[in-house]
């Protein structure tokens, strides 16, 4: 089970790496943040699939941070008058 | 090469690959935005490095706030960019062969040294029961080592004061951040109705687990903070201003308590910042809360930035 | 515990699958707005499936609640990100 | 190698590329981050230390755990303010560069 | 003892009392009273030391015959132009401020003397250098400003060189470094095994050098004396000068015979005498011409010292204090007269040209003179070898300096003062020309031991005269043509090597300045910064 | 009664907490409790000093009963004492000075600039007494931060946009310092695990990992203390900041991350840099003397010379390593002349820097080509700026040449005779500067100065008396201090 869970997080981690092409090639900011928004996605996917895999400590309630946070940074680039 | 070993190993090239990106990006944003995956993947990397504490922090503060103040500031500055040439070719040479060469000392070192590395770890254990702990962490950050937590609140208060102060005089004492008719969004409003009820519970829980568990007053802070500033940036309240007197007591009511708890300790036998025996798991919950409440103000009136308006 | 690991592969695996689609929809899809509805179906089905999949393997019920937490706060934030993008693309400054 | 080692290493790398950043940034704002990035891959040197010092049941030294909470702290302050009084200073000059002028040649 | 201490305390409690507005403005009436404890001090205690209590900073000061007489000489003269002074400065809107610097200059001239230890020498020794920047700035001259300038770069570096030498002089004589009370005796007794004695050597004889206005050191003086006030002239050229003297006397190892160091000191002495001379006639400001004879006749005593430390001389301290006793009232009563003959109307001829005439022409020896003591007392020291020709030709050459002197100080004109200021300024001005030559007959007679006999037989009179009439002969031969000499800028022809080398100075200024701006860009510091990280490293791998 | 050994936190937590309680009082409260805390610590460090005094033994307090490495210990030795009194008196003299600039007027709202200086003067207190006073490596690094964030908003005080640059140049290089001082303290740790210094200096060996840290974390410190050609922050920041911030900056807050450097290289890890590193420190030291001292000699703006000459005297410091490092007769001298000659400086160019204000203030500038005459209208000022500047030019009786003289002997007597020819120029050049100022003000201009404001006497008297106190150091007697080698022999001969 233990190698399944890893394997399935470094799949969705070269996915999310994949994902950061757009963050790459944009071309607009706007496409930027939504691919950091999925990388953030998947990011807790994978954090939560080598957390249970590991049995790290802590692994949920850093997920649960992130998952609060999530919109944070979007937000912020919205309010700030980024996509504008 | 195991599998754990290829989650590692591919978390640490993306882990690099996003700093090469961070510094190439011929923009600041697409670069903040790297930063914000960045801190992302680095709080993955901590839970690995079986440091739950520091990843929340880093989730929190290093991913979540920074990434927030950045961002705003590169739309903000938007207009700047390009406006400076980059350091002559040579010269970026040489920055490459020098950087190369830390990089290459630090590596060599980390490669040199395979053992076991000598570790406080057993003594911050051995003590933890009589404090009433479970989480080692916190027992370093609030007793061993409590002197430069204390410390750093200072730093975070001084912090403040400094963003504070770049405000122009006629501003002083008013609201932080540029005002702006926000064009009400449904969304956003229902966000930030919804999640900052979750958030404080969350918050509580987090600061409440640190005491055995990775958590604790300044991640507990750091989301109240967050939760805090997306009301704000909903416009669901204003920010305060800052010459309010409810903000300076929660500003300083934090730092204050723990100088005031450290300064009973001279009354113990072990002196500053200890805390007798029977009473110092509630102590320390007690004199953590506080410090939660006031890391979370200081957290978002840093993000809020100095003062641009008039209360 | 063998039902709870098969479904876990199951529901795990599935959510990869969505992942790989929400990529594969970033990297290929024309226009912000397509890519926006690309992201939204990764986002919501990948981690739910994901999260669903790990169900099993927790042993209390805090653990549990927590996961579906962290899911339905992600929900939440996409959901709104999704708008707030959505409503600047459609004021035409997006792309 | 350990995972500890390759997080080292990463550490290493991560702390040169901070410094070639902060080197060769012309923008302030370049360069904060590259900041940021010498201070996460100094903090990250700290946690792989700690995770070899794992003893008595922890999974890492707690004491350089805790200081790099303190650091990651006071890095966050440092770049509020530094942000803060880039963001002044470009309201004031309309300009961020940060280079005074070039030295005018000898005559 | 209790004259020691009042030497420096009366002077430096006087400067505290200016500390009040009403004191300070009142007190150009009564420069002249602070240096009475010096000359006390000389006649009453010429043997006395104390150590001042050892309340941190330990002061010794001790006198001995030699010192006292410069000690007595100098005080004299601070008395006579503080007489002087309190006329001259009469209205002058600046006098609280030149008193105040004349009190400052007056206590480091005054102790300079009297100092028995290291620290205490090297700081009455910067006192009496660096307070006269204050007497020289606070003159009246257009360019006050710049000569300030130039005469404070020469003193600093002066005391640079000193510094220096006192450094290397305490290792030598202590193992703990310079600490406390350390005696300059006890220094200079450990000189003779000096590992650095040539390096201190050379740096005492630059050092002091520096304040004898040696050439090519000599820059400050001319011009310095042009600018200062009259009164705080001849205070400076008479009695501030002779630091550099007692700085030699107490420094220079003259119980060792050392041939080299003494011919390469009677060199340097000699070229001063004579160049000296050579860009004196030129000059037409008489005070311009006093100064080129101070370095002229600094640089004779220099030789002096040269030939004493070739060959030892049990006298030779007494003989050289003897000799620069009677320069130091010579030369600070010719300034006096210089501020004098314009306003002294027809009465310039028997009130200021005669006295002048003798005293000028005593400094060439001029039989029945305290010169011509003073030339017959560094006679034998100076021998009959070269360097005792070279003696004879300098005092010819001083008769010729001193004559076109007296051509140019008759040559001054009218000026108009009122009344009430003559009584004081005539009366400094004849007292200190009737010590002129008073003082060093009572000196020759009491402490030289000296005879009238051998003083005033023929021989004697024959060798001091024709130096004189040869000279003075030779001045007036070559009036007619003063007037188609080359003219010799400002001071000398040193300010235009001066000048190009702060052309040289300047560029490589600009080149540093150059050199820190582009250090200064951000990339450039930062790769410094890891440069340096790099450096040490390598440096600390590279030991083990 | 408080125990002796708790005092040692008092100086800590005083001034934090005069910070807090500031912040929270606002408006005229700051001002008070400033003037409480300097009151509090001016006694404090009296009662340090004069323990270590009476009793000749060093003082330590561990915090909490955590004793190191677990816990952290506050340690005061002779150096400690001397940096202690220094800063109570030079931040007692701002304090005092300052009140006239920042006022907050009863019944008005609060101001920006009053709250801000006096809590950040309290701040930069709280670092230093910090940095003069943890034993452990990481503390000195919160410390050393507390020092950068209250020195940075006092530069950009005025708000005017080239000091907010500087402050903002100040602060990102003065970060890489702190973050390079970090890495280094990871490395250490992770050799030895611990950053007490006394522990670590039973522990640690010459091996690479502690030359790279020390490499690492010296460039970093000297960075932070603007050692040549690291200097690029230092004058703008230090010549545009006000008068009574600027004062703060160049006498104590360079010195701080100065006196980091020392305590590693002699505390922490004695012996380990080996003399060719010390050497090269000294070079570098060598070059800010010359570059810094003709660089001050070539500026037209009064606060742009204390400056560069900020940036010259503190190469001198450098002389420290080689000279006070080395085994022998003379390392002893070397370092009561190296500390001396920081103490001398800071009193001094504390003293030079509010005299300047006070200039500027006067004149309504500060270009010294406009000071002609400038002695005859602000004398006693003129007077300060003068007894200051004697001490930097190394004039006897000052301090700097006590100290000068230390450095000088030290250097002849170890055959380091290159150093004493640096230190002689550098006095020239000092000498140059200098008089630049004095003469034009001393001598020129028959007109009248027309001054543009009053300036009142208590404040020349606070810059007076700061001058007296420079000059009054030169009485010390020439010889290795006893108070400074209280704690320091006990652990030099432990390492020999």
């Amino acid at each position: 089970m233990t190698e399944f869970l890893l394997a399935a997080s470094v799949f969705i981690l070269l996915m999310v790496a994949v994902g950061l092409l757009r963050v790459l090639r944009g071309p607009a900011d706007i496409d930027r943040m939504m691919a950091a928004q999925l990388l953030g996605t998947g990011g807790i996917a994978a954090l939560l699939l080598l957390g249970t895999a590991t049995a790290l400590p802590g692994a949920v309630d850093v997920a649960l941070t992130l998952a609060l946070l999530a919109a944070f940074a979007a937000v912020m680039f919205v309010h700030s008058g980024g996509s504008s | 090469m195991s599998l754990a070993l290829l989650a590692d190993a591919a978390l640490v090239l993306l882990v690099l690959g996003l700093a090469f990106w961070i510094n190439a990006a011929s923009r600041a944003f697409p670069a903040v935005v790297g930063y914000v995956a960045f801190g992302l993947l680095l709080a993955l990397a901590w839970l690995r490095l079986s440091a739950g504490d520091v990843a929340m922090t880093e989730a929190a503060v290093g991913s979540g706030v920074t990434g927030a103040v950045l961002i705003a500031a590169s739309v903000r500055l938007r207009s700047a960019e390009t406006e400076a040439p980059p350091p002559a070719l040579p010269l970026r040479l040489l920055a490459l062969l020098l950087s190369g060469l830390v990089t290459a000392a630090l590596a060599g070192l980390v490669l040199w040294t395979t053992g076991p590395a000598p570790s406080l770890a057993d003594q911050a254990v051995q003590h933890l029961p009589g404090l009433g702990m479970g989480n080692a962490v916190t027992g370093v950050l609030i007793a061993y080592r409590a002197l430069d937590t204390l410390l750093e609140k200072v730093v975070l208060l001084l912090a403040l004061m400094g963003i504070w102060s770049l405000a122009k005089d006629r501003y002083w004492g008013g609201i932080p951040g540029p005002s702006r008719i926000q064009p009400t969004n449904g969304a956003l409003i229902l966000l930030a109705r919804l999640l900052p009820p979750i958030g404080i519970v969350v918050a509580v829980y987090i600061l409440w687990v640190g005491a055995t568990d990775p958590g604790g007053a300044f991640q507990g802070g750091a989301i109240l903070a967050a939760m805090w500033l997306l009301v704000m940036l909903a416009g669901l309240r204003d920010a305060p201003a800052i010459s309010r007197p409810w903000v300076r007591l929660c500003v300083t009511v934090g730092p204050a308590a723990f100088i005031a708890v450290g300064l009973t300790g001279f009354a113990l036998p072990n002196g500053f910042l200890s805390y007798p025996d029977s009473i110092a798991k509630p102590l320390i919950i007690a004199v953590e809360s506080v410090l939660t409440l006031s890391i979370a103000v200081i957290l978002g009136l840093l993000v809020a930035g100095p003062p641009e308006r008039q209360p | 515990m063998l039902v709870g690991n098969i479904a876990t592969v199951v529901l795990v695996s599935l959510g990869a699958v969505f992942f790989l689609a929400g990529t594969v929809g970033l990297l290929r899809f024309p226009d912000s707005m397509t890519r926006l509805h690309a992201l939204t179906k990764a986002d919501n089905l990948g981690l739910g499936l994901v999260v669903l999949g790990l169900l099993p393997q927790v042993d209390s019920v805090l653990a549990a609640l927590k996961l579906v937490a962290v899911w339905v706060l992600t929900q939440l934030a996409g959901a709104t990100v999704t708008q707030l993008v959505a409503r600047a693309v459609w004021r035409g400054g997006g792309s | 190698m350990t995972p500890a080692t390759l997080y080292g290493l990463c550490s290493a790398v991560l702390v040169g590329a901070g410094l070639y950043g902060a080197l060769v940034n012309p923008q302030p704002l370049r360069k904060i981050l590259a900041l940021n990035l010498l201070g996460s891959g100094t903090f990250l040197l700290f946690g792989v230390i700690a995770r070899r010092g794992a003893a008595a049941g922890l999974g890492g030294d707690p004491v350089p755990q805790a200081m790099v909470i303190t650091g990651i702290v006071v890095a966050f302050s440092a770049t509020a303010l530094a942000v803060a009084l880039l963001l002044r200073v470009y309201q004031e000059t309309g300009r961020t560069t940060l280079e005074q002028p070039a030295p005018k040649d000898v005559v | 003892m209790i004259w020691l201490a009042a030497t420096l305390l009366l002077p430096l409690a006087m400067l505290f009392a200016c500390l009040s507005q009403t004191l300070r403005y009142r007190m150009s009436n009564w420069l002249s009273v602070a240096a009475v404890p010096g000359l006390g001090a000389a006649l009453f205690a010429p043997e006395a030391s104390l150590d001042l209590p050892p309340f941190l900073l330990r002061l010794r000061l001790s006198l001995d015959l030699p010192s006292a007489i410069l000690l007595g000489v100098a005080a004299l003269l601070w008395i006579a132009a503080g007489v002087y002074a309190a006329a001259w400065l009469r209205d002058d809107p600046r006098r609280g401020r030149i008193a105040e610097w004349w009190l400052l200059t007056l206590t480091g001239s005054l102790g300079v003397f009297m100092a028995a230890d290291l620290v205490s020498f090297y700081l009455l020794f910067s006192m009496v250098s660096l307070a006269a920047y204050g007497l020289i700035i606070e003159g009246r001259a257009a360019d006050a400003q710049k000569v300030g300038l130039i005469y404070v770069a020469l003193a600093v570096f002066g005391e640079a060189l000193l510094l220096m030498a006192f450094v290397m002089l305490a290792q030598s004589g202590s193992a703990s470094g310079p600490g406390d009370g350390l005696l300059i005796r006890d220094a200079v007794a450990a000189l003779a095994v000096s590992p650095w004695r040539n390096a201190i050597l050379a740096l005492i004889i630059g050092g002091f050098g520096v304040k004898l206005g040696m050439v090519p050191f000599h820059v400050w003086m001319p011009i310095t004396y042009r600018t200062a006030p009259i009164p705080a002239a001849a205070a400076l050229s008479g009695a501030a000068v002779k630091a550099g003297a007692i700085g030699l006397l107490r420094f220079l190892p003259l119980g060792l015979a050392l041939p080299d160091w003494g011919n390469v000191l009677t060199t340097l002495g000699f070229i001063s005498a004579f160049y000296a001379v050579l860009i004196g006639v030129t000059q037409t400001n008489p005070r311009m011409v006093l100064a080129f004879s101070s370095i002229s006749q600094m640089g004779v005593i220099a030789a002096v010292f040269g030939m004493g430390l070739g060959a030892p001389n049990a006298d030779l301290a007494l003989i050289v204090a003897f000799y620069a006793a009677h320069h130091t009232l010579v030369k600070g009563g010719l300034f006096l007269g210089v501020g004098l003959a314009p306003l002294s109307g027809p009465r310039r001829t028997w009130l200021v040209l005669v006295p002048a005439a003798i005293m000028g022409l005593g400094l060439a020896g001029l039989p029945l003179t305290g010169g011509a003591l003073a030339k017959l007392a560094i006679k034998p020291v100076l021998g009959d070898g070269w360097a005792g020709t070279l003696g004879i030709l300098s005092s010819l050459a001083t008769a010729l300096l001193m004559t076109h002197f007296l051509f140019r100080l008759a040559a001054l004109p009218e000026a108009v003062a009122p009344n009430a200021l003559h009584g004081r300024l005539r009366w400094s001005w004849l007292m200190i020309a009737a010590a002129s030559v008073v003082v060093p007959w009572a000196l020759y007679l009491m402490v030289m031991s000296g005879s009238v006999a051998y003083a005033l037989s023929p021989a004697s009179l024959w060798a001091s005269l024709w130096p004189v009439v040869v000279g003075a002969t030779l001045a007036a031969g070559l009036r007619p043509w003063g007037s188609r000499l080359p003219r010799v800028p400002d001071g000398d022809i040193v300010m235009l090597v001066a000048a190009r080398v702060a052309r040289v100075a300047g560029r490589t200024a600009a080149a540093l300045e150059w050199l820190d701006g582009a250090l200064r860009q951000w990339p450039v510091a930062v790769l410094s910064l890891l440069a340096i990280s790099a450096i040490l490293a390598a440096l600390m791998l590279v030991r083990v | 009664m408080i125990a002796p050994a708790a005092l040692l936190v008092l100086a800590i937590i005083l001034p934090a907490a005069g910070v807090v309680l500031a912040l929270a009082a606002g408006g005229r409260g700051a001002e008070r409790v400033a003037m409480a805390v300097i009151a509090g610590g001016a006694a404090i460090a009296l009662a340090i000093a004069g323990t270590l005094w009476s009793t000749g033994a060093p003082l330590s307090y561990i915090i909490g009963g955590w004793a190191p490495p677990l816990g952290i210990a506050l340690r005061a030795d002779g150096l400690s004492a001397f940096m202690l009194l220094t800063s109570a008196l030079v931040i007692g003299a701002i304090g005092l000075f300052a009140r006239a600039t920042y006022v907050q007027p009863a019944g008005t709202p609060e101001r920006r600039a009053p709250l801000v200086f006096w809590i950040m003067l309290m701040g930069v207190w709280t670092g230093l007494n910090a940095v003069w006073l943890a034993g452990d490596l990481f503390s000195l690094y919160v410390a050393l931060e507390l020092l950068t964030f209250s020195a940075v908003p006092l530069v950009s005080l005025e708000g005017k946009p080239e000091t907010l640059a500087a402050a903002l140049r100040y602060m990102l290089f003065a970060l890489i310092g702190s973050i390079l001082y970090l890495l280094g303290c990871a490395l250490l740790y992770g050799g030895y695990g611990t950053l007490d210094i006394v522990l670590l200096s039973r522990l640690a060996r010459p091996e690479p990992v502690v030359f790279v840290a020390l490499a690492l974390m010296t460039a970093g410190l000297a960075a932070k203390t603007a050692l040549f050609p690291l200097h690029l922050w230092l004058p703008p920041a230090h010549a545009g900041a006000p008068a009574a911030a600027s004062a703060l900056l160049s006498a104590l807050v360079v010195k701080g991350s100065f006196i980091l450097m020392v305590r590693l290289w002699f505390d922490s890890l004695p012996g380990i840099a080996g003399d060719g590193a010390a050497q090269f420190m000294a070079a570098l030291g060598s070059a800010a003397i010359i570059v810094g001292s003709v660089l001050a000699l070539r500026q037209e703006r009064l606060k742009l010379m204390i400056a560069y000459s900020t940036v010259a005297q503190i190469g001198y410091l450098f002389f420290l390593f080689p000279l006070a490092g080395a085994a022998g007769d003379w390392e002893r001298l070397a370092w009561t002349g190296g500390i001396m000659q920081l103490v001398a400086h800071a009193v001094a160019k504390a003293a030079m820097f509010m005299a300047a204000g006070l200039i500027g203030e006067a004149l309504g500038h500060d270009r010294i080509a406009g000071f002609a005459g400038l002695g005859r209208a602000l004398p006693v000022v003129m007077f300060a700026f003068g007894l200051a500047g004697m001490s930097l030019m190394g004039l006897p009786p000052s301090g700097g040449f006590v100290a000068k003289a230390m450095l000088l002997t030290a250097s002849i007597g170890e055959g380091q005779w290159w150093w004493a020819v640096v230190i002689m120029i550098g006095g020239l050049l000092a000498a140059g500067y200098m008089f630049r100022v004095l003469t034009p003000a001393l001598a020129g201009g028959a007109a009248p100065v027309i001054l543009a404001a009053r300036i009142s006497r208590p404040r020349q008297a606070i810059v007076l008396g700061l001058a007296i106190c420079a000059l009054l150091l030169g009485l010390m007697p020439l010889r290795p201090s006893a108070l400074l080698e209280v704690g320091r022999t006990t652990q030099a001969a432990e390492v020999r």
